[in-house]
């Protein structure tokens, strides 16, 4: 699983460490870039809409519901895969993950931040959010926990604390690694972060048995949180909202969009933390499959959809189908049907699956295609509910349109953060696969 | 050293750790006896900030005379409604009367006297103070009146009734001038002349559509803007399921379906400008086949022999299975009443149509009937009301006579000839040619724009009066108009400036109008008019009936049918019945559409527009806000290739306006359709520069008995500028989709 | 007095640990870069008692989470949609996700209580034991036992050892 | 919370929060049936409601993007094409549905369903998330997507009985609770148990020039709006989504010829 030759353990903690320990000018002007980015394009608009008021979007009588909610989605989405698929390999203990899981642990963590970030812009008095939380308050009034929002509530919290721990506890013994080949303040901090962990057989087995276990509380819980967003929809009864398979649609478009964007994590580790002999093709190999194979779920589960309103047959299903695929936005739809259904078959083909280039790019449209997928859902069936004289139309601002574009550098910018202060890749494990060293080798 | 800074690191997070917690549990510790504050999800019992009080009085947004109860908290009116014990409006009201608010508060309004300080026109006006400005009006005119050339001096206001009006009749006569005239656009001269010549009785009767089985409206919106909208709506519920096992029918015939269109349950597009031929047709089939058998018989079917159903057929449009039909439901129901009002009377044969109207009412023989016509008596009240209403011809002698120079000083009180009349009248151009321009008004419209002084007036939310509504009600009744709430601003109702001026000019005015306000003027005259009706009533009789008055807001006597029930011969309609068709401006060559200006139902003629509420009332039938538009019949559309937003440039002979289209698919194919209303140049930021006027569209034309404007009768042509415009309307798609919105399909009624 | 012997190897290291261990060295801990299954069936450890704190905070979890949500309900009856005040069906999804929650929780806590970290005191230890080299402390041995040790050690084919004084 | 002495009632009581609906009956069914043989489509109704509610004048911009909010809206229908078109007008507002499904969805209890049978929205309560309007199948529910203002002095008109709603908040119909407010305190002051039938007035159905509308409470057999209900022409607004509206309309007639 080397491309260039097995490293010493030495040479592991020496590759990975130093991508935090030696810090280039490029990395600040990245991180520089990135950052005014997230300001410009994102807090500043949402400052001026906060002053003036969620008007400032263009939602109106006939879609509440705008990119925000939609990039919320797109983002929990993102968010899967990325400790799910760590949590699964781990049970199947498969050694491919090792090298990978870190920075997909970091990815779920770290979307998951931005699409709570997209609630907030979302809401129209966003001051009182407290109030959508369960703690006492001085009007003795608790939140409705019959409302789809609050499973997200409690569900999206939950998931972003039982995954930061995930990551976390995964990266204690690193952070060992860390304090040790450092100096001065950064040896203080981390003997904070790693609890002065040694590395002894009790404190391995100790962790082992955890870890294992948050492994198998993530699984569920990932699955769920897809699930509980999709109901925000489903449990509605719009036309093109309510249908019964929106679960496993979610959820199956969540892991989806998350792993091409494992991928899309993988090539830039790869390609500019030079990680090429962690990261080599048989992370790529397998990476590809499973993008196959649920490309191939995501489209089938797409199918049933369509199917199942026109087999329904009722006025309102039918309009709000109409209107998705022959409406203003289909021509976004089939966009998305070609990014999302088609171009992935091109995996099929081994050429495509080893060149980390066309992997790159097929990761990216595949997201791409599911961000459109989102804004489909939120902008069609709305604005043809059941009375046609309340017929309207959406078309997102250029507030919405900016804040989008700032959402993606703000997961930038913490990923960029993360990489500075967490290892990259997980030594132990890493080491993990190299064979023992023996006197004999 | 880095062990112990570890070490010592380690202890300061327990011990923060610790102090933490300890410091949460004494916080909780102590704040054990805090009140939880409970959001009132249900406010407590008795619980109500204030007391409102109601004030009655009566509505001014229209003609109708509707009585209003204004609610009134802390001394602001915060709502109008429908004055309950009210013959006309009983409770109810419309969506112009309630926005009578918007009249009041409007933030446009004119709050002091203004002059412009000699450059009139430029829009420029400065404050100048009461007595200044009233000095000066009362000298010029006082001069004038010295040199015995008061007739140099003239009155134009818009519609107004009761007491107010004979005031000023009364300063005017006193003055020596004859020429204190009205006009209001929406004013039914040619229907009033019609009567005239059909009845001999020279006012509105009143249509007691209520007990009507079958209403005939030839072009008359009754529920929209025709007389008495709010009272015609009250009656058409009832003449729809008040009756148990008795549903009224309605017919509209018109080329543009209104609101009234709407509700009929037919509607019947026939050939604009011939909807009276439509009706003499109609009334062809009653008399030969037999619906009618009237002693004068024969006169009718000699009059009406060359209205054959086929050759009406011909002119109208309306298969002649169509107009037998009419006829035969119109002579079998039992109580059948035909009406004309709109567009059937603003052709160039505006009388001769209602007249045609009138002679199916003689036939269907519903004169003094009820669910017909009834006659008011016109001893109903002392002010008697509408007489004063100069029509078109008025006007045209009035702008005659300011182009020959003869007028010296033009008093304009509530009136906006400017907008309301097209350019062809040549009013704003002859005012040049007037020395002193006064206007009594509360809004900058465009005909105060073109004032020497701007005399601010108050609302009638905030004046005295009296009203008597027209037509009547079949009954003699009068209300009083009080001020609900103090005067806002600088302002003053306009009968005390009439009478402050009377004062002022001197000679005979102060002794013969000794009232030094309004309210001292209609006092008196109730007095006199209980006096003349209760014989010898004392005064303090009257000051008890007139608290019971002001308290009701209305006095009148239910029961007592007006005068004995007079059936008119039919002679004189019969005599009466011609068929001009109606001369159409511009050749059907250069301008193949006919252009349809209606009342708008929110903005009326446009003395709405400067009122928010209206502005954002979608329009009935098109739900469109803000600005103005031109519909065309779908197949018209797809002929000249308009889709809606299309912004056309609507030509006739008159000129030209650029409004967008809309397609409108209850409007007959060949017909331009615009609302009234829209197109302000001035009256106020939310009027200012919004839409198009299609008045500027009207060529100038006389209906050729009354004199009254032909307003309907100009031909056009549509040309699609290619620019687009987006039409601000909320519905979105107008048709079920088979959804059953508007109740299930099996059909129960 | 506790004695550190430093191996390069996986195998010698076992041996050491192996050796102590049959010779009555019962605090002797073992640091590695990487989790090593011998090590840990060296020193005997089987079942993790992390296991418990799961399975409690899961159980405690679900309580709560159904206790949150039907209680909350009660405080201020708000009836909503013609549903009942506690509706089973959404609470179950509630208690759903605070068992999950609870269940992460403490397990975490399971994991500092067993592995006793964080370490509230040093504990000898070799930076280089997180790189490449496989350590052996032995601890609270002294005089002869110390010396037993380290012979044991040494034998084992140890490159280093080193004496540290334990900070009691 | 006071919870019942003994363990009886607390059974009860438990009986009682496991019940769909919770209610038993509603002390007031309040339910208003809108004639649409009598409707014309004059929207007398719409400016009563701007009028009594604080409804904001949101100009011709936002308008443009429909930002408008008017509680109570006329909608449209054409049936059939030129020469043979007919219009068919139906008021829209609120309707207060028994099984409302905008309610579920709020998070923080700003719309409930109150003990006569009202839906209600509780502005100070509302934090914006719009769900309920999405989830709302009439449509009714309007968004302030700004704090509208008033032109000085257009705003002492505003009533002082209701609210003026700020940026972010949901808000609707609420069937004139303040009136209902006002008939219940009259009705203790005289010493009645109830509110007499007619004697709760609704803005709207106040206005209505052609007495289209009625209003009441559905649960007195006595009630106008009970005798409409038994109407032949009777029916609720999609009903096959089994919201069970308190708003019945009266199907249009037609002309027997």
């Amino acid at each position: 699983m080397f491309d260039h030759g097995q490293p010493s353990y030495a040479e592991v903690n020496k590759d990975i460490l130093s991508v935090m320990l030696e810090t280039g000018p490029r990395y600040w002007m990245l991180l520089g870039t990135t950052m005014s980015v997230a300001v410009i394009f994102f807090f500043m608009p949402w400052f001026y809409q906060l002053i003036v008021g969620v008007g400032a979007a263009g939602m109106n009588r006939n879609a509440y519901w705008g990119t925000y909610l939609s990039n919320f989605i797109f983002w929990i989405g993102l968010s899967h895969s990325g400790t799910l698929l760590s949590a699964i390999l781990h049970i199947t203990n498969s050694p491919w993950r090792k090298s990978v899981y870190r920075s997909a642990e970091a990815m779920t963590l770290f979307s998951l931040m931005t699409a709570a970030l997209f609630v907030m812009v979302h809401l129209g008095r966003v001051w009182f959010v407290h109030w959508s939380f369960p703690i006492p308050n001085q009007m003795g009034l608790w939140p409705n926990f019959r409302s789809p929002l609050m499973f997200d509530v409690m569900a999206i919290t939950t998931y972003l604390t039982a995954s930061s721990i995930f990551i976390y506890m995964g990266s204690v013994p690193d952070f060992a690694a860390v304090r040790d080949a450092s100096t001065g303040t950064r040896r203080r901090l981390y003997t904070i972060f790693s609890f002065g962990w040694r590395g002894t057989a009790r404190e391995w087995h100790t962790l082992g048995w955890a870890y294992t276990f948050f492994a198998v509380f993530v699984i569920p819980l990932a699955v769920s949180v897809h699930s509980i967003v999709s109901w925000d929809f489903a449990l509605s009864i719009v036309p093109g909202l309510h249908h019964t398979i929106f679960a496993p649609y979610f959820v199956c478009g969540a892991i989806y969009s998350g792993t091409a964007g494992i991928v899309t994590v993988m090539y830039c580790l790869r390609k500019f933390l030079n990680f090429e002999r962690y990261i080599g093709q048989v992370h790529l190999d397998n990476l590809g499959k499973l993008l196959l194979a649920l490309s191939l779920i995501w489209s089938y589960i797409n199918m049933l959809e369509l199917f199942s309103s026109w087999y329904g047959g009722s006025s309102f299903e039918l309009e709000a189908l109409k209107f998705k695929l022959t409406g203003f936005y289909a021509p976004l739809y089939w966009e998305m049907i070609l990014f999302c259904a088609f171009v992935p078959l091109l995996m099929f083909f081994r050429k495509f699956r080893w060149s980390w280039n066309k992997m790159l790019l097929i990761s990216i449209l595949i997201n791409i295609g599911m961000l459109t997928e989102r804004f489909i859902i939120v902008a069609t069936s709305q604005p043809r509910k059941f009375l046609p004289n309340a017929f309207g139309f959406y078309f997102p601002s250029w507030i919405e349109i900016s804040i989008t574009i700032g959402s993606f550098a703000i997961f930038a910018t913490l990923f960029l953060i993360f990489i500075k202060w967490v290892p990259a890749i997980s030594i132990y494990e890493v080491k993990e696969t190299l064979k023992p060293l023996r006197r004999d080798a | 050293m880095s062990k112990i800074s570890r070490r010592d690191l380690l202890q300061y997070i327990g011990a923060g750790g610790i102090g933490a917690v300890g410091g949460v549990l004494y916080s909780e510790s102590i704040e054990r006896d805090v009140e939880l504050i409970i959001p009132q999800v249900v406010p407590p019992e008795d619980y109500s900030p204030g007391i409102a009080t109601w004030y009655n009085t009566v509505c001014n947004q229209c003609s109708a005379g509707c009585g209003i109860s204004v609610r009134i908290r802390e001394g602001k009116a915060k709502k109008i409604e429908g004055n309950p014990v009210h013959p006309v409006s009983q409770g109810r009201l419309c969506a112009r009367g309630q926005s009578g608010l918007n009249v009041l508060y409007n933030p446009d309004r004119i709050r002091e006297p203004l002059t412009n300080a000699g450059q009139r026109g430029t829009g420029n006006f400065y404050p100048i103070s009461w007595d200044e400005v009233l000095t000066t009006i009362a000298s010029r005119i006082g001069r004038l009146k010295i040199e015995n050339n008061a007739s140099r001096v003239r009155l134009l206001t818009g519609r107004v009734r009761g007491h107010l009006d004979e005031l000023f009749a009364q300063f005017m006569g006193l003055l020596g001038s004859d020429h204190y005239q009205q006009y209001d656009f929406t004013y039914p001269s040619a229907l009033k002349a019609a009567n005239k010549i059909s009845f001999g009785i020279d006012q509105l009767p009143y249509y007691d559509i209520k007990n009507a089985d079958l209403l005939l409206s030839f072009g008359a919106d009754y529920l929209g803007t025709w007389i008495s909208p709010v009272h015609h709506s009250l009656a058409y519920g009832h003449m729809r399921q008040g009756r148990a096992g008795r549903r009224g029918k309605t017919v509209q015939v018109e080329p543009r379906m209104s609101l009234s269109g709407a509700a009929a349950d037919e509607w019947v597009a026939a050939r604009p400008g011939t909807e009276g031929l439509l009706a003499l047709g109609i009334a062809h089939i009653l008399v030969s086949d037999g619906h009618y058998n009237g002693s004068d018989r024969d006169q009718w079917s000699d009059v009406l022999q060359a209205y054959s159903p086929s050759a009406v057929s011909a002119e109208t449009d309306i298969s002649e299975g169509n107009i037998r039909q009419l006829a035969r439901e119109f002579g079998t129901s039992k109580a059948a009443l035909a009406i004309a009002g709109g567009a059937t009377t603003a052709g160039t044969n505006a009388v001769a149509s209602a007249v045609a109207v009138n002679a199916l009412n003689h036939l269907a023989g519903n004169l003094g009937q009820p669910g017909g016509i009834i006659f008011n008596s016109d001893q109903a009240f002392s002010a008697t009301p509408g007489t004063r209403q100069a029509g078109m011809q008025g006007i045209l002698d009035l702008v005659e006579a300011m182009e020959a120079g003869e007028v010296d000083v033009l008093l304009v009180h509530d009136s906006n000839p400017i907008f309301s009349l097209p350019d062809g009248v040549g009013f704003r151009q002859a005012l040049d040619k007037v020395p002193l321009i006064v206007a009594l008004s509360s809004f900058r419209d465009e005909t105060t724009e073109q004032a020497d002084l701007i005399l601010p007036t108050n609302t009638y939310l905030e004046s005295w009066g009296d009203d008597v509504p027209d037509p009547g009600v079949g009954f003699p009744v009068a209300s009083i108009s009080q001020p609900v709430v103090t005067t806002l601003y600088d302002t003053l109702p306009v009968g005390d400036i009439i009478l402050s001026l009377a004062r002022q000019i001197g000679g005979e005015l102060p002794m013969a109008m000794p009232w030094r306000t309004m309210e001292e003027f209609v006092k008196e005259r109730w007095r006199e008019e209980y006096a003349m009706r209760e014989s010898g009533g004392a005064d303090q009789d009257f000051e008890a009936f007139w608290q019971a008055a002001l308290e009701a807001g209305v006095w009148g006597q239910p029961g007592v049918m007006t005068g004995d029930q007079i059936v008119p011969s039919s002679s004189s309609t019969i005599a009466a019945i011609t068929n001009p068709a109606s001369q159409f401006a511009g050749s059907e060559t250069d301008y193949p559409l006919v252009l349809h200006p209606y009342l708008s139902a929110s903005l009326l003629d446009g003395r709405g527009a400067n009122l928010p509420w209206l502005q954002e009332l979608p329009d009935p039938l098109t739900s469109v806000v803000y600005g103005s538009w031109a519909e065309l019949n779908p197949a018209t559309a797809e002929d000249l290739g308009i889709r809606e937003g299309d912004v056309l440039e609507v030509e006739t002979p008159a000129g030209s306006v650029k409004v967008p289209a809309l397609i409108f698919p209850a409007l007959r194919p060949g017909v331009v359709a615009m609302p009234i209303g829209q197109g302000h140049t001035s009256y106020g930021r939310y009027a200012r520069n919004r839409g198009a006027n299609p008045m500027d569209l009207v060529s100038m034309q006389i209906d050729d008995r009354s004199g009254d404007l032909a307003w309907a009768a100009t031909r056009a042509r549509v040309r699609n500028t290619g620019e687009r415009l987006q039409i601000i309307k909320t519905d979105g798609i107008t048709r079920t989709l088979g959804r059953q919105i508007l109740g299930p399909e099996n059909d129960h009624a | 007095m506790a004695i550190m012997g430093t191996f390069a190897f996986e195998e010698d290291f076992l041996a050491a640990a192996e050796k102590l261990q049959s010779s009555g060295f019962d605090n002797i801990s073992l640091l590695s870069p990487v989790p090593l299954a011998e090590a840990q069936k060296v020193l005997g450890l089987g079942k993790s008692p992390v296991r418990r704190f799961s399975l409690a905070g899961a159980i405690i979890g679900a309580l709560a989470g159904f206790a949150l949500a039907a209680g909350t309900a009660l405080v201020f009856v708000l009836p909503t949609s013609g549903r009942a005040i506690i509706t089973i069906p959404p609470f179950l999804i509630i208690t759903y996700e605070m068992t999950i929650l609870f269940g992460v929780l403490f397990t975490l806590l399971g994991f500092h209580v067993v592995s006793d970290l964080p370490a509230w005191r040093d504990r000898p230890y070799l930076p280089a034991a997180t790189i490449d080299r496989f350590v052996v402390v032995v601890e609270g041995a002294a005089g002869e036992q110390a010396a037993r040790a380290e012979a044991i050690i040494r034998q084992a084919g140890a490159e280093e050892i080193h004496h540290v004084e334990e900070d009691q | 919370m006071k919870w019942g002495s003994d363990l009886s009632t607390l059974v009860e009581k438990f009986r009682q929060y496991l019940k769909p609906g919770y209610y038993d009956e509603f002390d007031y069914h309040w339910t208003m049936t809108i004639d649409l043989d009598r409707c014309t489509g004059c929207e007398a109704c719409v400016v009563a409601c701007q009028a009594e509610n604080n409804l904001p004048i949101v100009g011709e911009k936002r308008y443009a993007r429909n930002r408008e909010i008017k509680w109570i809206r006329i909608e449209r229908y054409w049936e059939g094409e030129y020469p043979d078109v007919k219009m068919g007008f139906i008021p829209m507002l609120c309707q207060h549905c028994d099984d409302a499904p905008c309610e579920i969805a709020c998070p923080v209890f700003a719309t409930y369903h109150n003990q006569d049978g009202l839906n209600t929205q509780i502005y100070n309560r509302c934090i914006g998330t719009r769900t309920c309007a999405v989830y709302c199948p009439y449509e009714v529910r309007y968004f302030n997507w700004f704090t509208y203002t008033w032109d000085e002095p257009l705003e002492q008109q505003l009533n002082p009985d209701v609210t003026v709603r700020e940026k972010g908040v949901m808000e609707k119909c609420t069937f004139c609770i303040q009136r209902i407010r006002l008939a219940k305190d009259n009705a203790k002051d005289d010493d009645r148990r109830r509110v007499r039938d007619g004697e709760v007035v609704p803005a709207c159905v106040q206005s209505c020039p052609t007495e289209a509308m009625a209003f009441g409470d559905s649960n007195d057999p006595e009630a106008k709006v009970s005798k409409m209900m038994k109407d032949p022409r009777a029916y609720t607004v999609l009903e096959e989504l089994n919201t069970t509206p308190s708003i019945v309309y009266l199907k249009k007639a037609h002309a027997e010829s």
